[in-house]
């Protein structure tokens, strides 16, 4: 680990800071134009969740599917695909971990939750293997593909609720707690959030990916081929089967955010008309990241907050709730712009030198 | 029903729901072909859409009549390219991946109509509904044509002809002028095209530039055809769907328009399907997933390999090698 | 602005002035459906009751499902004397709450609030409405005045709420006009628009005049349609839901009538109680064509005289319970075959 | 007498590197100017700067004894300059007529008048014998035509001061000498050229006068008559160059390679290889000789697992690989030096470090259990960079950011570090200055000395005499004949290359 901290780059961690900076002002000065008070709006969000356990326990609550997400979206990319499946991903893992905790429901507690966990992961390798598959075998692109799959991904889980496990309320029937994440213990300690123990599972994902990528030869196949697959073909690797296992894994991260979603923050599924919308903010996630295990968390972080403290800063300041989505996409504008932004703090910094 | 009666509500279903995604894929085109890819033909459509309700609304209010919606799609497809030139700046001048850009964009048009739908009315999170749309009519005299008129030319908008016809003036633009040769080159090596005296960045920004007027276009068809208000679900994935479109249609104005078409009438019969006998015993989740599945299915057999121009999303930073 | 929500626990003290408020979905207050009839219902009770809208009566809108939960315990935290949940998909996050803050006082729309005995809970107002008995008289409505002996129905997501407004509609039809054909088709979804439009296009194309959706924003497509072909001199009709959706009609006159839901005066009465001390938590608050909850909209003047004569006809012996509209397939096949 | 181009002492710094420090640089009117130097002396970074692709930090630029400010390319096409990329500069999608007009088009009623700029381009090749096909695509035509395509456009722009950077570098030694011609046509049609190359041979060809730079700075401007190749060679590296020899003794060991009636189609179906035999022994250095476009590339694929094999045997140490997975042919012994050492070489957007274990990451002593053992391949990365004498700040250094020469010498090292019993070199030395090919051709020499076989593939016929035991000619997908290349010379060869076989007979 302290190797690591010295392998950071300052550049790459002041860029996104400053962007986040950036982002908050070009906010502000829209709420000002308007005629609302941005300080209340931000110390609203900054109160409610670093002083209020209740927004805190909710924010931790809201990374644990963002992240999953945003590590599905990263791991893609870092093998050179573009994943914009993570929505349906997350969706077949959230009906398959509730499906299994609820008829596997007479299992005992160390046998059902794994179980139920890696049932959400599985369904999404399976939805990533598909166009992974696809990919491979017959060069349909993982853009199309994945988009495809997120619908076929909609309305089937809305098909086999309604079908298999209805409950009134248009939603599956709740799981026995044998199968659940939620925690009184982390409830009373949040004054009643939604925070379960899924955070574990996170944090298992986030090391797990940064292992798998450059820890083992596995990982190091899957950057070869993202990079360069024509290399990777002429140094004797299967350039398939690494594209197949790219999208599987990044399914696998894609569905546990689903579980997490069934186990823990809900119990149950509902029937869902629309995405769920995590899947496309893990897009965002990623790239506000950098694509990095650890970027991922931090992005999530502020995502989480941004979103959670949000709810606070509307009924609080009364700022329409949208305005946090405008920010999220100006911080993502500036992140992506770090070439400009490099270039001026070079020159500031410079300036700054020769005074 | 009769096979006809089906074709009769299928074929001007497919024109309603597949001029839209034309439009916005043409758009993608103009884009692509310049070599900045655009995720982001979801924002653009947002942004049409809602300035084509907010517009129509207006225009309506001072008494424009069914014009209103005409001079909307206008105003929309000017709002859509001022919008795209953000993508513009951030992916040509700032050198920004342009997925990252495309994807701020959609979060960009996504948060920002909506605030400003509640600046505009008071808080309320939808417009009113515009009561000028452009309407479902039968074409005089081609729709007097026995068999033919009825499924073609009765119960549709002229927007879907518009679209079609656009599409083979685009293919027209790309593959015969000048201009679409360059910026053809711009997309496929724009360092040679850069040693030829071409301009790059210009090039790129009205590839950018057209795909924002078309996103925004698209997004106003389906706002004055379709829904007539606009709200957060309005524009719901088809900015994505049309992106899709492109990739299926191969980054060709007519493969584009013919994947719309497609997707449309995969739609169309994903819904008419329950009234037909016979298909209406099939599963609802069959019908409902057959556009999404069809399209898998005709990727990985029928039309082959798609390629991307070369330099399709990749800055161009001059002098670098 | 009102209080920073820093009190802890849920001591609801009696010392602030009331406050009523509402957590909406994500279709928010102006959904031209239950969300902003809701919200109607709390603005005139603030009107009546002296209150500041934004203080006194306040909602909070929800943009994702995990939003309803920080929704609904912030406005407990800040001391509202009563908080409605909008819809049944809020159920189970309102009796989290309120098993949380037991002595907070909630109220929740088309759902039953339990706790894990399936008891319901005694801090919620359970809020639900006869939609079969409107539904019955708008059938009533579109049997007697089809010219085609076809008509419509579109829904918006095939669920037990939905079926309530199928299965009371068709009944209602059948009651008049045994010989109709009613098409009926979901879009599986509540805001698509497109999907609507295609469904009434196919069910008009098959020759059905008449329309009920039942099917929120989507509907709005059905409407679209209907204008079309209006226009285009085939005359058809709609019939609204939810909210007497006559001027959405207009200009073409579409709207033939609508079923409305009176979630405004169940929101209404609710808090009127809850203010007087008598919050009627625990209980489950059942508004049919009696409590004037639920019945067809005030404007008519595209009913025909007969119509409306059977209506009120219906109405009484619905009240009287001399019918029994059915909310299930089951229950209405044992209607049908009680007909005969 | 006022220049063609005069430039007058050029400075272009690059973040970290003085490019081109007081250049000068004289050519007069109706000469060949060769420009020569090591990879990476400038000489490419001067001529953009001619070009307007760069802007000078200093100096100043005439042409025709005018002073002339040079933004861009349009500000070069319209003082006359026109210029061949080292790099093709072309449009694989495009036809070649579309890529010659590009940018000036003739145009009918504000359209593209495709008809008008085919003849334009038909009459420009006719008139300078540079033979085109118009309505071809770039991407199905031979390098060579290629390079026709880029003297064409340049002369469709009519630019009268051409500038060729390292042209000859893709071409075969015909089309070297067509070049070659056309260069001389053009002088007496009264252009002015500059060309640049690492070829001795081609300078006291062609050139009139050169101009050697080594590191950013001007070493000296001579005319070709009052020089010899060796005083060029040791201006340009500033010390003696060592030619080196294939002077070890032809002892053939054991059969390494055998190819037997191999068949083999290519991308559009047709068979481009047809019942192909070769051997290859331990312990020699087999030569293929060869015009471009023969079959070279798809045998290579084909031994390599990379292409299909459609009929024949291939067996590398006795052990049948025909059809098998690149991987277990890597394991039965193979050793690759490909010819695209970027697309097929090397993991760009990786290390050196990661470079140098591309095929052996997975084994004992890199990975155990599937854990890659950074420490080891760190160490034998260092060891390499210092064994072969790669120019790089660090191991952790991206291969993208490496000269061309110095990515080469990452894919020998790790070729030649593995040992491999068969190592095919591909154009190995292509592009490079003559000290890097230098200390390649060494490597090669030490592997068979070691008693491994090597397979050379190049379209130098002085690195195939100079290196190989044996010579086979390919042509039209068959080795028409073997040859010793003490018995042969480049004129025999070159005969064998057109497929003319001894005694005159058309093969
Ligand atoms: N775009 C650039 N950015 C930074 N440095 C550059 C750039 N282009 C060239 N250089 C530097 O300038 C030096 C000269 O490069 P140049 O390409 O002119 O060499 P060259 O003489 O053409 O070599 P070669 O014979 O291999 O073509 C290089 O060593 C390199 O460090
Ligand atoms: N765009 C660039 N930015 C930074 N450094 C560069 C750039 N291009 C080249 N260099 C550096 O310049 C040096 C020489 O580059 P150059 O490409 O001229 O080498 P070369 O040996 O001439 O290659 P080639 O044989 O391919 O022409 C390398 O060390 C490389 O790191
Ligand atoms: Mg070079
Ligand atoms: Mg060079």
């Amino acid at each position: 680990m302290i190797g690591f901290l010295k392998k950071i780059n300052w550049m790459t961690l002041l860029i996104p800071i400053v962007s986040v900076i950036l982002g908050l002002l070009c906010g502000a000065v829209i709420m000002l134009i308007i005629g609302y008070n941005p300080l209340l709006a931000y110390q609203s969000i900054v109160e409610s969740i670093f002083l209020q356990p209740y927004y805190g326990g909710e924010t931790i609550r809201a990374m644990i599917p963002l992240v999953l997400a945003g590590l599905a979206v990263a791991f893609a990319f870092r093998t050179g695909l573009f994943n914009i499946g993570v929505e349906g991903q997350l969706m077949v893992g959230w009906l398959a971990s509730v499906a299994c905790a609820i008829i596997f429901g007479h299992l005992p507690r160390v046998l059902l939750l794994p179980m139920s966990i890696i049932a959400g992961g599985a369904a999404g390798a399976l939805w990533g293997y598909i166009p992974g598959l696809l990919k491979a075998k017959f060069k349909v692109h993982e853009v199309i593909s994945t988009i495809m799959m997120n619908y076929i991904a909609l309305y089937t889980t809305a098909y086999i609720i309604k079908n298999f496990l209805y409950h009134e309320g248009e939603r599956t029937p709740t799981i026995p707690a044998s199968a659940s994440l939620a925690s009184n213990f982390l409830a009373n300690l949040t004054q009643g959030s939604r925070l379960h123990w899924g955070f574990i599972v996170v944090i298992i994902a986030v090391i797990a990916m940064w292992y798998i990528l450059w820890k083992t030869t596995k990982g190091y196949e899957l950057r070869a081929v993202g990079f360069s697959p024509d290399a990777s073909k002429y140094a004797g690797m299967n350039v398939s089967r690494n594209i197949v296992l790219s999208l599987t894994i990044s399914g696998i991260f894609a569905g546990l955010g689903g579980a997490m979603e069934g186990l823990g923050t809900y119990q149950y599924m509902t029937i869902n008309s629309a995405f769920t919308g995590i899947g496309f903010n893990g897009i965002a996630v990623a790239l506000l990241g950098l694509n990095s295990p650890i970027g991922v968390v931090f992005a999530g972080a502020l995502f989480a907050g941004l979103q959670t403290g949000g709810l606070t800063m509307q009924s609080v300041a009364g700022v329409p709730v949208e305005l946090i989505q405008i920010i999220i996409a100006l911080i993502i504008f500036f992140v992506g712009s770090s070439y400009v932004i490099k270039w001026a703090i070079e020159r500031l910094s410079r300036k700054g030198h020769k005074k | 029903m009769s096979i006809f009666e089906v074709l009769t509500i299928i074929i001007p279903s497919t024109l309603l729901t597949a001029a839209p995604l034309i439009f916005t894929s043409l758009g993608g085109v103009f884009s692509e072909r310049s070599g900045v890819v655009n995720i982001g033909l979801e924002g653009l459509m947002s942004v049409g859409a809602f300035t084509a309700a907010i517009s129509t609304l207006a225009l309506e209010h001072s008494g424009f009549g069914d014009a209103s919606p005409w001079i909307a799609i206008l105003i929309a497809a000017i709002a859509g390219g001022l919008f795209s030139l953000i993508h513009a700046v951030v992916s040509i001048s700032f050198r920004a991946d342009q997925t990252v850009s495309g994807v701020a964009l959609n979060f960009l048009a996504a948060g920002l109509t909506i605030f400003l739908v509640k600046m505009i009315y008071e808080g309320k999170g939808q417009t009113p509904y515009i009561t000028h749309n452009i309407d479902k009519i039968s074409i005089p005299g081609l729709s007097k044509i026995p068999f033919i008129g009825p499924i073609f030319f009765q119960q549709v908008t002229y927007t879907s002809y518009l679209a079609i016809l656009v599409s083979v003036l685009v293919w027209f633009i790309i593959f015969k002028t000048p201009f679409g040769l360059r910026l053809r080159s711009v997309g496929e090596h724009p360092a040679a095209a850069d040693t030829l005296g071409i301009n790059v960045s210009r090039m790129r920004y009205i590839g950018v530039a057209l795909s924002g007027v078309f996103g925004g276009i698209g997004g106003a068809v389906y706002l004055v055809t379709i829904t007539s208000n606009y709200s957060v679900s309005t524009i719901a994935g088809q900015g994505f769907l049309a992106l899709a479109a492109l990739v299926f249609g191969k980054w060709h104005p007519i493969g584009a328009m013919g994947a719309s078409l497609f997707f449309g009438f995969a739609q169309a019969l994903s819904i008419t399907s329950q009234q037909i006998p016979y298909l209406d015993r099939l599963p609802s989740v069959i019908m409902l997933t057959a556009p999404y599945v069809l399209t898998l299915i005709v990727l990985t057999g029928f039309v082959g390999r798609a390629e991307a121009p070369k330099a399709d999303g990749v800055p161009y930073i001059k002098g670098q090698r | 602005g009102c209080g920073n929500g820093k009190t802890s626990g849920s001591s609801a003290t009696k010392q602030t002035a009331f406050k009523a408020g509402e957590v909406t979905d994500v279709g928010g207050v102006d959904d031209k459906s239950f969300n902003q009839s809701a919200w109607e219902g709390l603005k005139s009770f603030a009107k009546d009751n002296n209150l500041k809208v934004g203080t006194g009566v306040k909602y909070l809108q929800s943009t994702q499902a995990s939003d309803y939960s920080p929704n609904l315990n912030t406005m407990v935290h800040q001391n509202f004397n009563v908080v409605y949940g909008i819809g049944f998909l809020m159920q189970s996050d309102v009796q989290k709450i309120a098993e949380q803050n037991p002595k907070a006082h909630l109220g929740i729309i088309d759902a039953v609030a339990v706790d894990k005995n399936n008891k319901p809970l005694k801090n919620v107002a359970s809020i639900t409405f006869k939609e079969q008995q409107g539904s019955f008289l708008v059938g009533v409505v579109a049997g007697l005045t089809t010219k085609t002996n076809k008509v419509g129905f579109v829904g918006g997501i095939n669920g037990a709420l939905i079926k309530k407004f199928e299965n009371g509609f068709k009944a209602g039809v059948k009651a008049v006009n045994p010989k109709a054909d009613i098409y009926v088709q979901y879009a599986g979804a509540f805001d698509a628009p497109d999907k609507g439009a295609a469904i009434a296009q196919t069910f008009y194309t098959k020759g059905a005049d008449i329309i009920y959706s039942a099917a929120g924003a989507t509907g709005n497509g059905v409407f679209t349609e209907a204008k079309n072909r209006t226009k285009s001199g085939k005359k058809v009709w709609v019939i609204g839901v939810d909210k007497d959706q006559h001027d959405q009609g207009l200009p073409e006159n579409v709207t033939l009538t609508s079923m409305v839901k009176r979630v405004d005066k169940a929101i209404y009465d609710v808090t009127k109680q809850a203010k007087a001390g008598k919050f009627p938590g625990g209980k489950v608050l059942e508004y049919g064509l009696e409590q004037n909850g639920v019945g067809i909209a005030p404007t008519t003047e595209n009913v025909s005289k007969k119509a409306l004569d059977a209506v009120s006809g219906y109405k009484k012996k619905i009240i009287d319970g001399s019918i029994t509209v059915p909310t299930t397939d089951k229950e209405y096949k044992e209607y049908l075959a009680n007909l005969k | 007498m006022s220049y063609a181009i005069e430039m007058r002492h050029i400075r272009k710094e690059f973040p970290g590197i003085v490019a081109n420090d007081d250049i000068t640089l004289q050519v007069e009117e109706g000469e060949i100017h060769a420009l020569f130097g090591e990879n990476g002396a400038g000489k490419s970074t001067l001529m953009n700067v001619l070009f307007g692709l760069y802007q000078p930090d200093q100096g100043e630029i005439y042409v025709h004894g005018k002073k002339a400010v040079i933004h861009d390319p349009n500000d070069a096409t319209r003082l006359g300059i026109g210029m061949v990329h080292q790099h093709f500069m072309l449009i694989d999608k495009f036809t070649v007529a579309e890529n010659i007009v590009l940018g000036k088009e003739p145009k009918k009623h504000g359209l593209l008048d495709m008809a008008k700029a085919v003849k334009i381009v038909k009459e420009l090749s006719e008139k300078y014998g540079l033979d085109v096909d118009p309505n071809q695509k770039v991407e199905d035509i031979t390098v060579g035509m290629q390079q026709r395509v880029e003297i064409l456009k340049t002369l469709y722009r009519g630019s009268d001061i051409l500038i060729f950077d390292e042209p000859t570098a893709v071409l075969t030694p015909l089309e070297i000498q067509e070049l070659i011609v056309i260069m001389k046509r053009l002088v007496k049609e009264g252009k002015s050229i500059i060309l640049i190359t690492h070829k001795l041979k081609e300078i006291f060809e062609a050139c009139d006068r050169c101009t050697v730079i080594r590191r950013g700075k001007n070493i000296d401007s001579v005319a070709i008559s009052d020089t010899n190749p060796s005083e060029l060679a040791s201006m340009m590296v500033g010390r003696k160059v060592n030619v080196q020899v294939n002077d070890a003794p032809y002892e053939p060991k054991e059969k390494v390679l055998e190819v037997d009636h191999l068949t083999v189609l290519d991308s559009r179906k047709v068979n481009v290889i047809k019942e192909l035999n070769l051997t290859v022994h331990g312990g020699e250095i087999l030569g293929i000789a060869g015009v471009d476009g023969n079959g070279q590339t798809e045998l290579i694929e084909a031994i390599a697992g990379l292409r299909k094999v459609k009929n024949g045997r291939i067996k590398i140490n006795g052990q049948d690989v025909t059809n098998q997975k690149t991987r277990k042919i890597i394991e039965a012994g193979l050793g690759y030096i490909p010819e695209d050492r970027q697309k097929h070489g090397l993991v760009l957007d990786f290390s050196i470090g990661e470079n140098m274990v591309l095929q052996t990451y997975y084994k004992k002593p890199y990975a155990q259990l599937g854990i890659l053992q950074n420490k080891v391949i760190t160490k034998k990365a260092k060891q390499l960079i210092q064994e072969f004498d790669v120019r790089t700040p660090s191991e952790k250094t991206l291969a993208r950011s490496l000269s061309g020469g110095n990515q080469q010498k990452v894919i020998v090292a790790r070729e030649v570090d593995r040992s491999p019993e068969l190592l095919i070199a591909a154009q190995p030395t292509r592009g490079l200055d003559i000290g890097a090919i230098e200390f390649i051709h060494g490597k090669l020499i030490d592997e068979k000395k070691k008693g491994k076989a090597v397979l050379l593939v190049s379209f130098e016929l002085d690195e195939i005499l100079r290196l190989s035991d044996r010579i086979a000619v390919i042509y039209e997908g068959n080795i028409i004949d073997i040859v010793n290349p003490k018995e042969t010379d480049e004129n025999e060869l070159g005969l064998l290359m057109a497929g003319r076989k001894k005694g005159g007979n058309q093969a």
